[in-house]
């Protein structure tokens, strides 16, 4: 059973300059225990969606569609209601992580917090337990009492990872974690959030613009592709059998140090504008296969296997009629 | 001004080194110590042949950037020299320097603050020729544009830089730094904070202009996979010093050096998975630098001459390696100590 | 944090220098100069003014004149008051006194209060409450701290029975001290009230800027996710940042508190340096003048400097480095 | 940003339209003050002394017979000439004095920036009292004085900026094209930096404002300039207020609030709308 749905889920912005549909009608699903890998450019929503999820918008944000987390729909909860559960059963680790501390406030106690918030526990316990955790991610002792200046990337890391799985949350929710962090480093932290997973069973939802990353310590893959999902299934499947246009090019783009010398394809053109998207199928105005029926596609997602879905018109050759539930 | 007309290389720094003196505290300050200064670049030789792409790799904090800068000069080294077509450059006036300033160029990092937002693509990209009395003609800021995989370019000569994605004020900023046609080119990091679908095709813009223009360039990054694509050469620097080089292929397909496979080994691969074994903990402060092989207290084969005798650069299968048991290591006979 | 206060320490000392250089410049070398004026008085002997030049140290070259002056300011020798025949000193110090009673209170009570309605408004912004507190702040941030005094003599003239101006009844003695502080908190109210609301408006605004900024930053929403409250997050996050770039901007205006107080001082006729420095001036009573500015520039130099060490206590970045 | 939608978006801003809406009536009143202003700033009508407002004299008449609606329309002249003159100095002096330490930086930096500092330093309206009184009370000096003693804060917030841009990449780029020190500032920081300039400029007329109308009303400047400080300077010291001679002392204080709201007001709006924040902020939900 799966332990988050996500239902026709839409975060659209007024801006100045129009609505922009950051989110457009995304449905997805992340099992118990399960890591899965939301991969797409800058701008494809992926990010919009991980704070949709946590219910941290911008003022201008309208939200639309269901979040089912444990049979509960997230998004019908009130503001105060939702507060026990954020930071609690679902945390985040947000991109950028010298910017997600707070610079005055001592590396324990910040940890701390959602201890006191949700743990209710006392500020000692709650401060002998945030050390422990510190030292169960690799904050050794003598670097709790610190403030997030004193600290490298790669520890600051380490410290949102402690603050964002205190409370035992079922769901992590990690937004380029590794962005800005050395390589070594970033193979480090990828290892302790797998390893975080296997000790509690956590389920993790990973964003990242690195596919080849993604495919290293995820169970499944989604590819998003301007506000919408277009394929998604087992690491393998995606990888190894990728039916989207968009996943095929995304995957021929990556540099690999198994080629050397070779050029990598690219994916020709811009990401659409995400006020006035072109109608019918998004990614039609790159896409080398386009025909006439994608200016309809109404962006449903085939079931290529009981875990593989893409949404093109031309995987298995389906009929286009056919409308999403 | 030193001539040395038999140089092989276009540019080639001679054990160069750079050193920063970090801020005296009040307590050193009247005791006359002076802080550990900041090793950025300690001793290192460098040679860029003609046309080449030359590759720098290693961690933020290997002094891979400040090796570049010193090169182009914009730093000024400690000690060592810097030679550029056969003259020694790093000790000559400012006049001088000028002249050789645009015979050699720098593209940046970050997309963002590379661009003065104030200003149009076609006054970003022809102010190399204005600023050296060139004329500037639209012909040629348009070829540039297009090289650079701006199409059609005058689509985009009177844009803003705040009208461009990340990946098309990059073309921008490497169009602006080939126009003067330069023969040296530091290109630091210029994909890195671009997404991984974008990197290959600013990647062979760069490749595009080193065989249209025979450019050289020195290509600073931390990916292994980025200097696969379009280097031809491969230099690998941990804590101020060169502790791998090789062409491509032979640093790739048999590293040598225990730091060069682990950088290999956290590369991320499609399909792939997390390496077994990683280093432990972070590159150490250039202020405080590991005696012997600065890289054992990291190394998975450290025995107790890593830390007291510091290895030499030399060849071995093909390549330059510091390490002192870079044979074994490259026959297997070296058990690696469980981290 | 050492460094940093013995830095800030050493900015203050020569700040305090150049206001020395300025006031000797001011008040010995420029054309029209005090001193020179001095002179001028016909009516003064041979021997009175050789004994003025021989004080003055006019005879001697200019550099030996100014470290005589400094050497004088350092010994507490600031001069006769013209006026008062005094020592300037003795002419100050109540008066400083005088203003340090109607100052402190009231900038600590503005500092309080502008900030706090900073941080509602900040928090709020954008709502009508934040239109509310914003619009009032600008409004005394734009009114002249005399007229507001002005209103509020003519309010107090209509109401009756609130003294509106000096510090103590005159004429009346007093039988104990709570009579005698009685008298003098009731004199004290409209100065404080006026000097309490010009500098609350712009602490109340550079408070809103600071929290709408902190608002921006990533941490906010870091902390935000882990599951608090609005007011948690603003008490325990948002305002300790906040007040950072605050206490830099308070600590810069400073000066505009005190040239406030001078404002305030002289409306209401408070018998502080403020009113000094105006009855100087009219005075052409140049040694008190001089004096007036020296310990008005001391005490920003000196409040400069607290406010410098909260800096340091509050922020962590300086406290620990 | 093309200027239009820079103006587009000033307009769109509250604050912005009403405080230059406040500035284009306060202009027109100071250019029309002999077409608008129903006497002769100076014209004495003996019938009618201390009068309270009146269809003759609309906002009555002060202890010698002036109209005063005509002092106050005459009074903006000298406040506003003061407010732009004293900013001119003083925005040209920060400018230059942001510009040189932020780029140059190293010991004239120091320098510049312990001198800076000192002026911000210390009560300007304290040191304006002693310099006009050293120096003696013309307009010129008046206007000096706050001009040379308005410029820190305009220097602080140019140095900053520049320190910012003199370290962004396209500066070096422009260097290693070959571009001079001239080049860079004229091309490369000062369009980027004199946006912070014009909000700050229109605050330090709006503090300029201030300043002279408390010299005034001090009795520092020329106390035979009409401005709104000196009528006040008048109620005050003839004895008005405590009569509660409110038309008299409320209308000249009201210009000045309205007039350094209008500077204000204009000056919040164009810093919001010319140097915005990037980020959004906000997270607390609406829904």
């Amino acid at each position: 059973m799966s332990l988050l749905d996500i239902e026709n889920l839409k975060v659209y912005f007024a801006t100045r300059a129009g609505i922009v549909r950051a989110v457009d009608g995304v449905d997805l699903s992340v099992g118990t225990g399960e890591v899965l890998g939301l991969a797409g450019e800058s701008g494809s929503g992926k990010t919009t969606l991980g704070y949709a999820l946590m219910r941290v918008l911008p003022r201008n944000a309208k939200l639309d569609g269901r979040i089912i987390f444990e049979g509960r729909d997230l998004l019908s909860l009130s503001a105060t209601e939702f507060n026990r559960v954020r930071g609690r059963e679902i945390a985040m680790v947000f991109q950028g992580s010298m910017n997600s501390l707070n610079p005055v406030v001592r590396v324990e106690d910040q940890v701390a917090e959602p201890l006191i918030l949700h743990g209710g526990l006392s500020e000692d316990e709650a401060k002998k337990r945030a050390r422990e955790l510190l030292a169960e991610v690799g904050v050794s002792e003598d670097k709790a009492k610190s403030y997030p200046h004193e600290l490298s990337g790669g520890l600051k890391q380490r410290v949102a990872i402690a603050m964002a799985i205190s409370t035992r949350p079922k769901l992590l929710i990690a937004d380029e974690p590794t962005t800005a962090l050395d390589v070594v480093t970033q193979a480090q932290i990828l290892r302790l959030i797998s390893e975080l997973r296997d000790r509690f069973g956590l389920s993790v939802i990973m964003i990242s613009h690195d596919l080849s990353l993604l495919s290293e310590v995820c169970d499944r893959l989604a590819i998003m592709y301007a506000g919408k999902i277009v394929e998604v299934g087992s690491k393998v499947e995606v990888v190894n059998t990728p039916e989207h246009p968009y996943t095929q090019a995304l995957l021929a783009s990556i540099p690999s140090v198994e080629r050397v010398g070779e050029d990598s394809t690219s994916i020709p053109g811009e990401p659409p504008d995400p006020i006035n998207p072109p109608s019918g199928c998004r990614f039609m105005p790159r896409c080398a296969y386009a025909r006439s029926e994608c200016k309809e596609f109404n962006g449903y997602l085939y079931e290529l296997s009981s875990t593989h879905r893409a949404a093109c018109v031309l995987v298995g050759g389906k009929p286009i009629e056919r409308v999403p539930r | 001004m030193e001539v040395n007309p038999l140089s092989e290389y276009l540019v080639s720094g001679v054990n160069l080194t750079k050193h920063f003196e970090s801020r005296r505290s009040p307590i050193e300050f009247l005791t006359g110590r002076r802080p550990p200064p900041i090793r950025a670049v300690d001793g290192v030789n460098i040679e860029i042949q003609r046309g080449e792409i030359l590759a720098l790799v290693g961690e933020s904090g290997s002094g891979k950037t400040t090796l570049g800068r010193l090169l182009l000069l914009l730093e000024k080294p400690t000690s060592g020299e810097v030679w550029f077509d056969g003259q020694r450059i790093d000790n000559v006036g400012s006049r001088t320097l000028r002249a050789y300033r645009r015979r050699m160029q720098m593209i940046y990092q970050d997309p963002y603050g590379s661009l003065n937002p104030k200003l149009r693509v076609s006054e970003i990209v022809s102010e190399p020729l204005r600023v050296n009395g060139i004329e500037v003609k639209k012909d040629r800021l348009a070829e540039y544009l297009a090289v650079s995989g701006l199409r059609p370019p005058e689509k985009f000569l009177d844009r803003y830089p705040h009208e461009l994605s990340g990946g098309q004020r990059q073309r921008v900023a490497i169009a602006r730094a080939m126009i003067l046609e330069p023969e040296f080119v530091v290109a630091d990091e210029p994909v890195s904070m671009l997404d991984v679908s974008l990197r290959s095709e600013i990647l062979g813009v760069i490749k595009r202009f080193n065989q249209m223009l025979k450019t050289s360039f020195l290509l600073i990054t931390h990916d292994l996979a980025v200097a696969a694509q379009v280097s031809s050469r491969i230099m690998v620097m941990y804590l101020g010093r060169v502790v791998e080089e090789g062409d491509t292929l032979g640093v790739l397909r048999r590293p040598k050096h225990p730091y060069t496979q682990t950088l290999l080994s956290v590369v991320p691969r499609l399909g792939g998975s997390l390496p077994k074994t990683l280093p432990k903990g972070e590159i150490p402060s250039a202020k405080n630098i590991p005696s012997g092989c600065r890289f054992h207290t990291r190394c998975a084969y450290a025995l107790p001459v890593c830390s007291t005798d510091e290895p030499e650069l030399r060849l071995v299968d093909g390549s330059h390696v510091s390490c002192h048991f870079a044979e074994q290591i490259l026959s297997g006979s070296t058990k690696q100590s469980t981290s | 944090m050492g460094r940093y206060i013995a830095k800030r320490a050493l900015t203050s000392i020569i700040t305090f220098f150049a206001v020395l250089v300025l006031t000797f410049i001011l008040f010995r070398l420029l054309p029209g100069n005090p001193v020179l004026l001095l002179f001028r008085n016909p009516q003064l002997t041979q021997q009175q003014i050789a004994q003025l030049s021989a004080q003055f140290g006019l005879n001697r070259p200019l550099y030996e004149q100014f470290i005589l002056f400094i050497v004088n300011v350092f010994r507490g020798n600031w001069g006769l008051s013209f006026y008062y025949r005094a020592p300037v000193t003795q002419v100050l110090f109540p008066a400083l006194l005088n203003s340090i009673i109607l100052i402190l209170p009231s900038t600590i009570l503005a500092i309080l209060i502008g900030v706090g309605l900073g941080v509602i408004s900040g928090w709020k912004r954008n709502t009508l409450t934040d239109m509310a507190v914003l619009s009032s702040s600008l409004v005394l941030y734009a009114i002249p701290t005399f007229w507001l005094g002005i209103l509020l003599i003519m309010l107090a003239v209509r109401i009756g029975g609130i003294p509106v101006s000096g510090m103590l009844s005159i004429g009346v003695s007093f039988t104990s001290p709570t009579q005698y502080l009685g008298n003098l908190l009731r004199h004290l109210l409209l100065p404080m009230i006026t000097l309490t609301l010009v500098t609350l408006g712009q602490f109340s605004i550079i408070m809103r800027t600071s929290v709408i900024n902190e608002l921006t930053e990533d941490y906010v929403v870091a902390a935000y996710a882990k599951g608090m409250s609005e007011s948690r997050l603003i008490r325990k996050h948002v305002v300790p940042n906040a007040l950072l770039p605050t206490v830099s901007i308070i600590a810069i205006s400073i000066g505009t508190v005190v040239a406030g107080a001078v404002l305030t001082e002289t409306v209401f006729s408070w018998p502080g340096v403020g009113t000094l420095i105006y009855d100087s001036i009219a005075r052409r009573d140049y040694p008190v003048l001089q004096g007036a500015f020296l310990i008005v520039a001391l005490s920003v130099i000196i409040s400069n400097f607290i406010a410098d060490l909260v800096y340091a206590y509050l922020d962590p970045r300086v406290k620990y480095s | 940003m093309s200027d239009h939608s820079t103006l587009k978006r000033y307009l769109g801003n509250r604050k912005g339209s009403l405080g230059l809406a406040i500035l284009v009536v306060l202009v027109f009143m100071a250019v029309l003050a002999p077409v608008i202003s129903p006497y002769k700033a100076t014209q004495i009508d003996p019938t009618a002394i201390l009068q309270p407002p009146s269809a003759k004299h609309l906002l009555g008449t002060n202890e010698v017979g002036e109209d005063i609606l005509s002092l106050i329309i005459w009074g903006s002249r000298i406040s506003l000439l003061v407010g732009f003159l004293a900013t001119f100095v003083a925005v040209l002096v920060g400018t230059a004095v942001g510009v040189v330490a932020g780029y140059i930086g190293g010991f004239t930096d120091e320098a510049l920036m312990r001198i800076t500092d000192f002026f911000l330093v210390i009560p300007a309206v304290v040191l304006a009292i002693v310099v006009a009184a050293v120096l003696g009370n013309t307009l010129l000096n008046v206007i000096l004085i706050i001009g040379l003693l308005s410029w820190p804060s305009t220097a602080r917030v140019v140095r900053s900026a520049t320190l910012v841009y003199k370290q962004m990449p396209f500066v070096e780029a422009s260097k290693c094209a070959g571009a001079g020190t001239a080049y860079i500032l004229r091309r490369h920081i000062l369009p980027n930096v004199l946006p912070l300039v014009y909000a700050n400029t229109s605050l330090t007329i709006a503090n300029s404002i201030f300043t002279q109308a408390a010299l005034v009303f001090l009795g520092v400047g020329d106390i035979n300039d009409i401005s709104w400080g000196q009528i006040l300077h008048f109620a005050y010291a003839s004895g008005a207020i405590t009569a509660g001679d409110y038309w008299y002392a409320i209308p000249p204080g009201l210009m000045i609030v309205v007039a350094v709201l209008g500077f204000a007001l204009t000056g919040y709006a164009l810093d919001e709308v010319l140097n915005p924040k990037l980020k959004a902020g906000v997270v607390f939900e609406s829904a």
